[in-house]
């Protein structure tokens, strides 16, 4: 803000401010006459469904992608912003939506990427280079990451701040977060907000979106809803009335509180019944019942095993030792067709790299995993597989101009609504969710939520993995608490609360904080 | 005496003393390049059974053969290794005419007589023992230019571009046609391999060319094979001396003259390697006669044979030397 | 330096060591001056090469025309550089800026065509042998032995072919990979998308990597020049393979990202001695194509053999 | 959310022809029209029949490599694997073994070395690039040692001489051959669940794993058909040229590769098929018959070669430019 002292209307001018922004791609109007602005020392939410358009403003914000029409000023000043180094520069950084780390560098090598600091001779200053880190961590209160360890061998949480190390080392008057909680747990989100406390107090200006609503609830000072690439309003955090946003998000109203539980199992029908699970380094001596009709939570801090337990489940993790059965057979979990055969059902943690095959269309990926039924003699029975695609689509409600379009095409929501499709269709007892609300927008999360008591209500039985608390404690009638690779708690009914399982998670036994509420007391009592 | 063996390539060759003569039994080492085809394999063959013979037998008292593959800077090492192991000779088959001429050096420095045939070495370091490849094209051309008359439509079919070899064999048929201007000829390469050359050839012809002769440096009974299935008389034919070649020419009687690069060759070089090692003087550059074939000489067991496949280069002996090898032992190999 | 880095080199390293040891333990004489020298001779070309080749791969490129620049530049070389010092030293700058020229037209077409690489560097393996049999239509040329002697005697133990391959090494190699440009190399390879974000213009990254390629084949082409002291259109044919070979052999991953010079180096070391070791233990020649495939077939394997212990099944394939 | 618009296409052909197969197909034509007009015999029945004899050999080794690339991967040991197979039928017939035996024997031998290549590239997981080139080397050494470099003299019966050379009803023998080989290929690729497995490798193999199907074993599927493929082409080529012989497989190590890309696969799999390979192997045909005959030296022939693969695949072969 360099003209500040020379003019009073430079000093209101926003930190950021885009307008008349449109951007298209084939086919698809991604931003259509968007505008947007953000002040210095705001924590301004974006807020949109899936496809609203925000990843593409942040693109466009940080010269990853040209605009094809409008103007962004930075300050009041227009700029152009060529390449993602040009408007780092001029002080815009972001986190991006997906990760941006080459896993195979190092975490220093990683945060400088690009504007490594050069010696005469062009060669990078190795030295300089980890001081700069070594310094940027301090300040931004990191201490437990190495700037010299692979990135890859780090955690998903852990990558995710050396993410937002990596934005903060340009030292940005605007730093932006696009969806950059979505895989972390609780206490990973805490200490990015404390952090993104502090900066806001610096002064800087930051543009947070995320799909999480008590999140937004928390950091917001400001908030703009984009729907179809536009802006459909802006408000102050005071004036937030959340079910007035979900409606310009999504253009209709919806219930915003959890849908009606299905009924707790009351006969002892136990569909899974494991015993004793282990997997070496990865899963100590887990045992736990699992009824048809029942919905279980897992729940813990990052890398407590949950994902693993899931994955074991679905014969992902070889060399088990303990008994698994299902409905009262002991089965074993080798391979996932085995599993699938004992009547699982894995809804994996990243349907990009782990779910779909993005180029393939709606309906070879709704058939892939029943391809056997809807085949005789190798030969696929195309009116069958048309027909369970069909079905699939009308049933998840997945939007979608035909069961032709390739899957890339669609929304992050209806990508994920398309893996859950596609195990419906195997008829498998036991659902396995990890995460599946991840980066979804308010609207399909209603959605997933409403499925699984569907699911459970059909006499199914769903294990729910998920790092939103909230949505445990809005649709599990159990919550398996996880902590070193083992279980540590189990809450049932009304002992099932946020403070109660975050609690047990850190592995509190007695509540020290004062506003604990009473069934969070009472249930970490009972379960010892 | 072997004076009448050992020819001189020219007038202009000079004489090759070896300063390191020794007395026998001698260690004899065969570097070979390429081993992927069957006229390697032959001359190995060949070089084992010379050096069982008992009057051989008695000059070696060890026999090694290394193939390198086409790759200069394994024989390169392979070579080396030869010198290290202290090795009297090594009789060498190059993967590169010109790529091994500083190493050869280092040999004759270490006191390491190596003897270059085939695809022979351009140093004088080496003795060089080879059928004139020049001469040879010059005579299939000769040939060509009989039978048509000096008229008419000439298939010309190469061995591997950028070689020595097919410079030479080129050369030498370009040199006679040049001299006729109503030859004309076109051109292919097929890789001195049988289908290869079948291949172009039946490109050739498909492609509306009616062919009067055919001037053909190897791969000649896929020569052969398409002007048969496209039901074309057969031309007369100049090639190389493939067994099918000869069989199909006895069987159809079509005009050919076959001329063949012989793998008794090897032999003739471990018995000039002896020679030397035993103080005889040799030309630096030996040149051994062609054997040349056509429907006049054409004798069953003699010059072609019905043991042994198509793809068997029937030049296995060095007449002129007294070098005699049996196409079927040296075809069923010895170990 | 990150040592957890070299330990993808760990398999080219140690199968070298103890091939090494079964050499002079079969053939004692290769402890001698020059079989210290014959021995690094032998190998260096190829290691050059695998230069070239890695550092394409890094990029998560290949490049099929390793051997055919090799060739070209070996033909160069040796055509033009006469007798003369100067003009020697001249044709060898020529001769290095032509293999970076041909590196860069790879670069050009697989950076600004977006074809994929491995069928750009298979068209112009086609069409720098081509020009290679222009420029030299057979075998010949000549160069001057100071030359020759320069890049292939040795100083006692120490070869010159070594310290040539050191100072491309240190001069060229290092250089770059501390560079800007080789810090973008790995991350596009790494993770193409995240480079772009991170203000990477991959094209050009690709572009120059390409040219390094280049580069490093001539480097590869003059020491095979000075090796022969001649030139040969056809003599580079062996090389392509053989460098993608000595490179995933030396640990890099085709697929980018992942590699440092150390283990192709020496994976080139390792492949170019086997020849000689299988010839030394009196191999039978027909014997030895066998016992060669099955030995880099069975050394492959038994490097990944931990694939088969692995308890995330999403580990094997996520490499 | 989608704003489908149709208004804002860019382009108004419709997208078929946009396809690569559709403009390989055309090129095909294209070209085939220039190589008539310099010499109007190249449009000759006689002519078409020997391309399409000759195109034979790589459009059955293009089948397999077909269903391996869209795996994402590559079969680089096609050349010994092929000579292998040929010689091994060979050595058996002379030894008096029934034709259709050794026929059996050579396929059979194709298919395990085929499925050798799967255990390096599906079970350590190492770049088929580089196993496939050492299962190449394994089955030169192979060769020789069991030929000790001197194939067998054999008589090779009418039925395999007609597989690569004979004509029925005038149309080439090998042409019948390959037309089964690619209704063959078709049928797997588009019409079966193991054909949709392997572009689902190619495309995201976890996802397909995650699926319940094990890839393993459709590399496995993948692999044994290319060594089935290669060793059928050297029954072919042994019928062709009515002997066996060390340099058989010389001309298929990258060629068949070459085909399939410019018949609009993706190297990196998923995307593509065999009806481009079909173009795609004629295109390559047509443009080696026509550098063969064309007198230039060598050296311009591989210049052009080339030059023209680069052309073609700059004008279809290019990767859409995206932010992912
Ligand atoms: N690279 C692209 N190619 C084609 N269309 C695209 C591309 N990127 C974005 N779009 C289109 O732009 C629209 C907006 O996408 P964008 O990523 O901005 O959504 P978003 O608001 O970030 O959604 P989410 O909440 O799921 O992250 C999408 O519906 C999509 O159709
Ligand atoms: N090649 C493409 N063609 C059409 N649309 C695309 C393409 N690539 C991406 N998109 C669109 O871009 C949007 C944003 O892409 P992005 O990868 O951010 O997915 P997303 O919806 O945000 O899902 P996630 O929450 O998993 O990140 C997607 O909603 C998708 O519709
Ligand atoms: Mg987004
Ligand atoms: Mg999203």
């Amino acid at each position: 803000m360099a003209d500040s002292s020379e003019s009073g209307a430079f000093n209101d001018a926003p930190a950021l401010e885009a307008s008349g922004i449109a951007k298209h791609f084939a086919g698809t109007i991604a931003l259509d006459d968007a505008d947007f602005s953000c002040r210095r020392g705001e924590v301004h939410v974006l807020l949109g469904a899936n496809g609203a358009g925000k990843s593409t403003l942040v693109k466009i914000l940080c010269g990853v992608q040209p605009p094809d029409a409008g103007t962004i000023r930075l300050a009041g000043e227009p700029v152009k912003l060529e390449n993602p180094i040009r408007a780092a520069e001029l002080g815009v950084a972001a986190v991006f939506q997906e990760l941006s780390l080459a896993p195979h560098l190092t975490v220093a090598e990683n945060i400088m990427l690009a504007h490594e600091p050069t010696g005469p001779l062009g060669q990078i200053r190795g030295r300089e280079l980890r001081r700069r880190v070594t310094e940027l961590f301090e300040q931004i209160g990191i201490d437990h990451i190495k700037p010299n360890t692979l990135t890859g061998r780090l955690t998903l949480a852990d990558q995710q701040l050396v993410e937002i190390a990596k934005a903060l080392s340009h030292d940005p008057k605007t730093l932006i977060v696009d969806e950059g909680t979505s895989a972390l747990g609780q206490e990973e989100v805490r200490r990015l907000f404390d952090l993104l406390g502090r900066l806001r107090e610096r002064g800087t200006a930051i543009i947070f979106i995320s799909h999480r609503m008590a999140e937004v609830r928390e950091i917001a000072d400001r908030l703009t809803v984009f729907r179809n690439g536009t802006n459909v309003g802006t408000v102050d955090a005071a004036d937030m009335d959340e079910s007035h946003l979900v409606e310009l998000m999504l253009g209709e109203r919806i219930e915003q509180s959890f849908p009606e539980r299905a009924p707790r199992p009351t006969d002892n029908d136990i569909l899974l019944d494991v015993d004793h699970l282990s997997a070496g380094e990865l899963l100590h001596d887990i045992s736990f019942q699992l009824r048809r009709g029942e919905v279980l939570g897992i729940a813990g801090l990052e890398g407590q095993g949950q994902g693993d337990l899931l994955l074991a489940l679905f014969g992902m993790v070889r060399r088990l030792s303990g008994d698994v059965r299902v409905a009262g057979k002991p089965v074993n979990l080798g391979s996932p067709w085995k599993a699938i055969r004992a009547g699982f059902a894995l809804i994996p943690e990243d349907r990009k790299t782990q779910g779909l095959l993005q180029p393939q269309s709606l309906r070879e990926n709704i058939a892939l995993a029943s391809l056997k039924n809807l085949s005789r003699g190798g030969l696929i029975d195309r009116a069958r597989e048309r027909r369970t695609a069909d079905e699939g689509m009308k049933r998840m409600e997945i939007k979608a101009a035909s069961m032709e379009t390739p899957v890339a095409a669609l929304s992050g929501g209806n990508q994920q609504k398309v893996v859950i499709a596609k195990w419906l269709e195997t008829g498998g007892d036991i659902f396995l969710f990890y995460d599946p609300t991840r980066g979804v927008d308010v609207g399909t999360k209603r959605a997933f939520y409403e499925l699984i008591g569907e699911l459970a209500r059909a006499g199914k039985a769903v294990m729910l993995y998920s790092t939103e608390l909230s949505e445990l404690v809005g649709v599990c009638h159990r919550v398996l608490v996880m902590n070193d690779r083992r279980i540590a708690e189990t809450l049932e009914d009304t002992d099932i609360t946020e403070n109660a399982i975050l609690a047990a998670s850190l592995g509190v036994r007695e509540r020290a904080g004062a506003d604990a509420e009473p069934a969070a007391t009472r249930n970490i009592g009972a379960a010892s | 005496d072997n004076s009448a063996c050992y020819k001189a390539w020219s007038g202009s060759t000079k004489m090759f003393s070896w300063p390191h003569t020794k007395k026998p039994p001698y260690r004899i080492a065969l570097s070979n390049s390429y081993i992927g085809n069957e006229w390697r394999a032959e001359m190995a063959t060949i070089a084992k059974m010379y050096a069982n013979r008992p009057e051989v037998k008695k000059l070696i008292k060890d026999f090694k053969i290394s193939s390198a593959g086409n790759d200069v800077n394994a024989q390169i090492a392979q070579i080396n290794q030869m010198i290290l192991s202290g090795v009297d000779a090594i009789v060498l088959d190059a993967a590169s005419p010109t790529g091994l001429n500083s190493t050869i050096e280092r040999a004759a420095n270490a006191g390491v007589l190596v003897v270059s045939f085939d695809n022979v070495v351009t140093t004088d370091k080496a003795i060089t023992i080879n059928q004139d490849q020049f001469d040879m094209g010059k005579r299939w051309a000769d040939f060509v230019i009989k039978h048509t008359g000096g008229k008419g439509h000439v298939l010309v079919v190469r061995g591997v571009a950028g070689t020595f070899v097919d410079q030479q064999r080129y050369k030498g048929g370009k040199s006679v046609f040049d001299k006729h201007p109503d030859i004309k000829t076109t051109e292919v390469y097929g890789n001195w391999d049988n289908g290869t050359a079948q291949k172009v050839t039946a490109n050739a012809i498909a492609s509306g060319a009616k062919f009067d002769a055919v001037w053909s440096e190897g791969g000649d009974s896929g020569v052969v094979n398409a002007f048969k299935q496209h039901g074309l008389k057969m031309p007369p034919i100049a090639g190389e001396a493939e067994n099918g070649f000869r069989l199909a020419a006895a069987k159809d009687g079509f005009p050919m003259m076959s001329i063949g690069q012989s793998a008794g060759l090897v032999a003739l070089s471990m018995k000039v390697a002896l020679s030397v090692l035993q103080g005889e003087k040799v030309p630096q550059s030996i040149q051994s006669p062609l054997n040349i074939v056509t429907n006049d000489n054409l004798e069953k067991g003699k010059n072609y044979f019905t043991g042994v496949p198509d793809s068997f280069f029937d030049g296995v002996s060095v007449p002129d030397c007294g070098l005699h090898f049996d196409a079927k032992q040296v075809y069923h190999g010895i170990d | 330096m990150i040592i957890e880095r070299y330990y993808s080199s760990l398999t080219a390293v140690i199968g070298l060591v103890l091939l090494a040891i079964l050499f002079a333990y079969i053939q004692p004489m290769i402890l001698s001056p020059f079989g210290v020298t014959m021995s690094a001779n032998q190998g260096t070309t190829l290691a050059l090469a695998a230069l070239a080749q890695l550092v394409v791969v890094l990029t998560g490129g290949v490049d099929l025309s390793v051997g055919a620049m090799v060739g070209l530049t070996n033909a160069i070389a040796a055509t033009y550089m006469g007798t003369h010092p100067a003009i020697a030293t001249l044709v060898i700058i020529g001769t290095l800026f032509a293999g970076t020229l041909a590196g860069f037209v790879n670069g050009l077409i697989v950076a600004y065509g977006r074809i994929q690489p491995i069928i750009v560097t298979l068209a112009t393996l086609y069409i720098y042998t081509g020009i290679g049999l222009v420029v030299r239509p057979q075998p010949g040329g000549s160069v001057p032995s100071g030359f020759a002697n320069a890049l292939t005697g040795s100083w006692g133990y120490l070869p010159y072919g070594l310290i040539f391959l050191l100072v491309v090494v240190g001069v060229a190699w290092v250089p770059l990979m501390r560079s800007r440009l080789g810090r973008a190399i790995k991350a596009v390879g790494d993770n193409r998308n995240g480079a772009r974000v991170s203000g990477i213009s991959v094209a050009r990254t690709e572009l120059w990597a390409y040219t390094a390629g280049g580069f490093f084949a001539a480097c590869a082409g003059i020491f095979l020049t000075a090796q022969t002291t001649s030139g040969d259109p056809t003599i580079g044919t062996s090389y392509t393979l053989n460098s993608v070979a000595a490179v995933v052999f030396g640990g890099a991953v085709l697929g980018g990202g992942r590699g440092v010079a150390l283990g192709p180096i020496c994976g080139a070391y390792f492949l170019s001695l086997l020849i000689s070791v299988l010839f030394a233990s009196g191999v039978s020649p027909f014997y030895q194509n066998l016992l060669q495939g099955a030995i880099l077939v069975i050394v492959l394997a038994a490097a990944n053999v931990w694939r088969l212990r692995t308890r995330h099944w999403l580990n094997v394939m996520s490499n | 959310m989608n704003n489908v618009s149709e208004s804002k296409r860019a382009v108004a052909l419709p997208s078929w022809l946009l396809q690569g197969v559709t403009i390989s197909y055309i090129l095909l034509v294209v070209l085939f029209a220039l190589a008539a007009a310099i010499n109007p015999h190249y449009a000759s029945w006689d002519n078409i029949r020997n391309l399409l004899q000759i195109g034979a050999f790589i459009g059955v080794i293009a089948v397999g490599q077909t269903l391996v690339i869209i795996t994402g991967q590559i079969d680089l040991s096609v050349p010994w694997n092929l000579t292998f197979s040929a010689i091994l039928m060979a050595t058996l017939i002379s030894h008096g073994t029934s034709t259709p035996v050794a026929i059996a024997a050579a396929l059979a031998s194709g298919t395990l070395v085929g499925m050798f290549n799967s255990i390096g590239t599906a079970i350590f997981r190492i770049h088929s690039l580089v196993w496939t080139l050492g299962t190449n080397a394994l089955m030169q050494g192979a060769t020789l040692v069991y030929t000790h470099a001197q194939p067998p003299k054999v008589d090779v019966p009418p039925f395999i001489r007609a597989l690569g050379a004979g004509n029925l009803w005038g149309i080439p023998v090998p042409l019948m051959v390959w037309i089964v080989a690619a209704i063959f290929a078709l049928v797997i690729l588009h019409q079966t669940r193991f054909g949709r497995y392997l572009y689902a490798i190619g495309n995201n193999e976890s996802a397909l794993f995650l699926s319940g199907v094990d890839s393993r074993k459709v590399y496995l599927g993948a692999y044994a058909i290319s060594g089935f493929c290669a060793a059928l082409a050297g029954i072919m080529l042994t019928g062709y040229s009515s002997q066996t012989y060390l340099g058989m497989g010389s001309d298929y190590l990258l060629v068949p590769v070459a085909a399939v890309i410019i018949g609009g696969t993706n190297i990196m799999g998923g995307s593509g098929g065999y009806l481009g390979s079909i173009s795609g192997a004629m295109i390559v045909v047509l443009l080696q018959s026509v550098l063969s005959t064309v007198q230039i030296q060598e050296a311009g022939k591989n210049i052009i070669f080339g030059s023209i693969i680069i052309v073609l695949l700059l004008l279809y072969g290019r990767e859409k430019l995206s932010t992912h």
